[in-house]
């Protein structure tokens, strides 16, 4: 069949994801169409909840980049800094790898004969 | 004259030919330069598929240099190949598709996102002479022949990485330090071949490999050739380079750039699996491989999460994703002298890592073609400063979910095929390793969610009003990545069947590549 | 024993451009460690090829049984000759370019591009 | 870069054509002799740049004009790449001149002998392709650093 892509230890299909996705995205949306009919459009419901303080302006919301992940990288401080200063931007630190590098790799491939 | 033996040659004539007219068309009108680039681009990709499928019906494919005949690699009587030859299989005809494919993509992005540039003739030049540099390391059969196109696809990199140095300081940065690091490693690999000659007194690679004996100055050029190709093609921690080189350089060449990287990462599995095989020490050379890829895999892409510029971020994500193919490779080598583990899991590991090669060209490529789209509209390349951008830029926000998608590795997407592959097959051999790549699957969602935030969502900015879609040539280079995506992620395994296990058998069976040349299995 | 005193110039060669590489602090010095190198590796080649009492490899003067030095590995030189002459240009202009803008050639202040 | 004292002009003046002809002696001999395009070419380019020191950048751009170099530069690849195509009915860059009897079509002649100027088929041709491209390219290398020196010296001062 087409698209039956074999891994070793099972398949892969494309179209075959596909057709089930239609098929469960359906199911899925046939029954969330059968539920809650409280909701009701541009009513309160529609507004965002932050804890009874007013909603800021779009254009000030706006997430930049930076503050994305902040937790996520203050929390592995640990990995992080090092790895960092590990980038300098050195030119003599980039051949410095280099050659160490290949003085390590010469003895590993010397001594496993 | 019968044209089809001449393809080989035609595939790099052409260019080298473009190449040195493009100076003399761009005294007369400078538009013609980018057309006469794209026209010669366009014929080498026709003539690259026409290879193909030569090569994938008849068989590997040989062109001598200056013989009586293309084909003749012996001539009267020799035992060993004298003349400088291409030599051209599954593997090599296999890189030589994305090469093609990218540098055409390429030329039609550069015609509207260079045109405001002076120095045109010189760009194109340039560019022209990348290509063919990067098409001769993976079509050559010699091995100074590839050190000398491994040189002429530096200098022509570095010259374009340096592009805009003329204005700015942070690209010729760049391009010097690519210069040195690339310099120091297309020594050592002469070196290397000093010492293959030194021994054998042969240059050729078939030739090399039916004779070569993994004796104590093997092992040194071994040692040598593998650190200095896997820095050419990013491995942590010699990536250093990546990140500045990719960051800086105008967003084509930042995708000829992958390519050009690439054909170093094949290079290292010809010298590996075609020159020295089952006599080497697969298991320490494949471990070797292997932890190369898990560094380049975890710490590529931890990087990336906390880059600002949105080009350096991809560039990281290059690093890391260059650590998947050295994954599936490595772990193929490692089993190479067990074939029964290779006939299990180590063919589809292999498979799935060079499959990844091709995908990962081609999604990295849309990718930096969407970065250079939000850069020639927006004029910053600073995360921090962009925002709301998908009110303005439709296409390129659709193109940008279309690549993000692939590289995560979101199914039906391509990248899902190949890491598919490498996940199921890495993991009989070392659980670990697998859950490794997994985890860093997810981080790369999650950075590219990142990017996909703080870029094109948010409301429309101020200084963004003038923002309007990118021209039509750019948006058509997009459309075309966008396409092959899309179909390799719909049917992987018309690829994986016809492209990607004849390229993996002709990188495991050494006597079918020796044979080619030396004639007689 | 001194026919490998041109590896042991190959040896000090190459030694003597990693040292520049790895410590010097000068981009110019760096374009010359890169040079030093391509010397060291240059001759390497060159020594390969050498035999005992061998004759330049000139056809038009090669008189019948005398050996003759292998003429590959000069091919091979010269190619990375021509090769090392654009690199060390291209080393040297773009290290022009980089003194235009940052005033400067110390490798730790050339590094706006860094983690 | 300034112009240099009297001495060295008069030393250039005497000197620079000799370096030009023996660089093409050196080019147009190449498949006989050791040498060949590079190799002059390399000599030819070491003339220019002793003109250009000893007269100093902004005289010598009189005599030397970068967009002819580069001309030439395009002209001696061209002619190169060329002569790889017209091989094309046998193979690239095959040798369909040699032992023609045609234009540096002679066989040579085995032993010691003079060297016969009129044989090697398409490398007479190519040496002088790439000796032209050779000295042309020396040439812009050698006038655009000087420009670029200028520059940056300008900047110093201010």
């Amino acid at each position: 069949m087409l698209g039956l892509l074999e891994t070793g230890s099972g398949f892969w299909s494309a179209i075959i994801w596909i057709v089930l996705v239609l098929v469960i995205g359906s199911i899925v949306i046939y029954i969330r169409n059968k539920g809650e009919d409280s909701y009701k459009k541009n009513t309160e419901q529609d507004k965002p909840f932050i804890s009874g303080n007013p909603e800021e302006s779009k254009e000030s919301s706006h997430l930049s980049a930076s503050h994305i992940y902040w937790g996520f990288t203050e929390a592995l401080k640990g990995y992080y800094n090092p790895l960092v200063k590990m980038h300098t931007g050195n030119i003599n630190d980039y051949s410095s790898w280099i050659i160490v590098i290949a003085v390590i790799i010469l003895i590993m491939v010397g001594v496993s004969g | 004259m019968n044209l089809s033996n001449h393809i080989p040659i035609l595939i790099i004539a052409i260019p080298l030919l473009a190449a040195f007219l493009v100076p003399l068309i761009g005294r007369i009108n400078k538009e013609a330069t980018g057309i006469l680039a794209t026209l010669a681009l366009s014929v080498s990709l026709i003539l690259t598929i026409a290879l193909a499928v030569k090569i994938l019906t008849v068989g590997p494919q040989v062109y001598v240099f200056g013989a009586t005949s293309p084909s003749l690699t012996l001539p009267s009587g020799l035992k060993f190949p004298v003349r400088i030859m291409f030599q051209i299989d599954a593997m090599g005809i296999f890189m030589g598709l994305i090469t093609a494919v990218v540098s055409f993509v390429g030329a039609i992005y550069s015609l509207m996102f260079m045109k405001q540039n002076s120095g045109l003739d010189k760009y194109y030049s340039l560019l022209l002479l990348l290509t063919v540099g990067v098409f001769g390391m993976e079509f050559t059969g010699d091995i100074f022949n590839f050190f000398v196109f491994l040189e002429i696809a530096s200098i022509a990199s570095v010259a374009l990485i340096s592009f805009r140095g003329i204005d700015l300081g942070e690209p010729a940065e760049a391009g010097f330090k690519y210069m040195v690091v690339s310099s120091i490693s297309a020594l050592v690999v002469l070196f290397a071949i000093g010492i293959f000659y030194g021994q054998y007194d042969l240059l050729n690679f078939a030739a090399l490999a039916s004779v070569i004996k993994y004796s104590q100055l093997d092992k040194i050029a071994l040692g040598l050739l593998i650190p200095v190709l896997a820095m050419k093609a990013g491995a942590v921690p010699m990536h250093m380079w990546t990140p500045d080189a990719y960051s800086e350089a105008p967003a084509p060449i930042t995708m000829m750039l992958v390519a050009a990287s690439q054909a170093s990462l094949y290079a290292l599995f010809r010298v590996v699996f075609s020159l020295y095989n089952i006599s080497l020490n697969a298991l320490t050379v494949g471990w070797i491989i292997i932890i190369f890829g898990l560094l380049s895999m975890f710490i590529g892409v931890t990087m990336a999460i906390i880059q600002k510029d949105i080009k350096r971020l991809m560039a990281y994500h290059a690093v890391s994703q260059t650590g998947y193919m050295f994954l599936g490779v490595g772990v193929g080598l490692a089993v190479l002298a067990n074939p029964e583990a290779l006939k299990d899991y180590g063919i589809t590991a292999m498979e799935g890592g060079i499959f990844h090669i091709m995908n990962h060209a081609m999604y990295k490529g849309l990718l930096f073609l969407t970065a250079g789209a939000l850069f020639f509209r927006s004029g910053t390349r600073d995360l921090n400063k962009m925002g709301g951008l998908a009110h303005y830029m439709k296409y390129t926000t659709i193109f940008f979910i279309i690549g993000a998608a692939a590289i995560a590795g979101l199914p039906p997407f391509n990248g899902f095929a190949s890491k598919l592959l490498i996940y199921e097959s890495v993991y009989k051999f070392n659980p670990l390793l697998s859950i490794v790549a997994m985890v860093v699957s997810i981080l790369t969602l999650a950075s590219f969610v990142k990017v996909f935030h703080s870029a094109f969502l948010g409301p429309k900015l101020p200084q963004f009003k003038e923002v309007k879609e990118v021209p039509r040539s750019m948006v058509f280079a997009m459309a075309v990545l966008s396409c092959i995506i899309i179909f390799f992620g719909l049917f992987p395994d018309l690829i994986v069947k016809n492209l990607v296990h004849p390229a993996v058998m002709s990188l495991i069976e050494q006597l079918q590549y020796t044979g080619t040349v030396l004639g007689g299995m | 024993m001194i026919g490998n005193l041109p590896y042991v110039a190959v040896v000090i060669f190459i030694g003597l451009g990693i040292y520049t590489l790895m410590f010097k602090k000068n981009l110019i010095k760096i374009a010359i460690g890169v040079v030093l190198i391509e010397n060291g590796v240059n001759l390497f080649l060159i020594t390969l090829g050498y035999r005992k009492g061998a004759i330049a490899p000139i056809y038009t003067q090669a008189p019948s049984g005398q050996a003759m030095v292998l003429p590959t590995p000069q091919a091979l030189t010269l190619t990375s000759i021509v090769i090392g002459i654009a690199t060390t240009a291209l080393i040297l202009s773009v290290a022009m370019m980089i003194y235009k803008h940052y005033g400067t050639l110390d490798t730790d202040e050339v590094r706006r591009l860094k983690g | 870069m300034k112009e240099m004292s009297r001495i060295v002009k008069t030393v250039t003046n005497f000197v620079y054509g000799f370096i030009i002809i023996f660089g093409f002696y050196i080019i147009a001999h190449g498949h006989l002799t050791p040498g060949g395009g590079f190799q002059g070419g390399a000599v030819v380019g070491s003339a220019f740049a002793l003109l250009l020191v000893s007269y100093g950048s902004l005289n010598s751009t009189k005599f030397l004009k970068k967009d002819i170099f580069s001309l030439f530069e395009s002209f001696g690849l061209i002619l190169f790449i060329v002569l790889g195509f017209s091989g094309l009915g046998i193979t690239f860059f095959y040798n369909f001149l040699a032992n023609s009897g045609g234009w540096f079509g002679n066989a040579a002649v085995i032993g010691v002998n003079p060297g016969d100027m009129n044989t090697g088929g398409v490398i007479p041709l190519m040496n002088i392709a790439v000796g032209l491209e050779v000295l042309s390219a020396f040439g812009v290398i050698v006038l655009t650093m000087a420009s670029g020196a200028e520059f940056t010296k300008k900047k110093e001062k201010s």
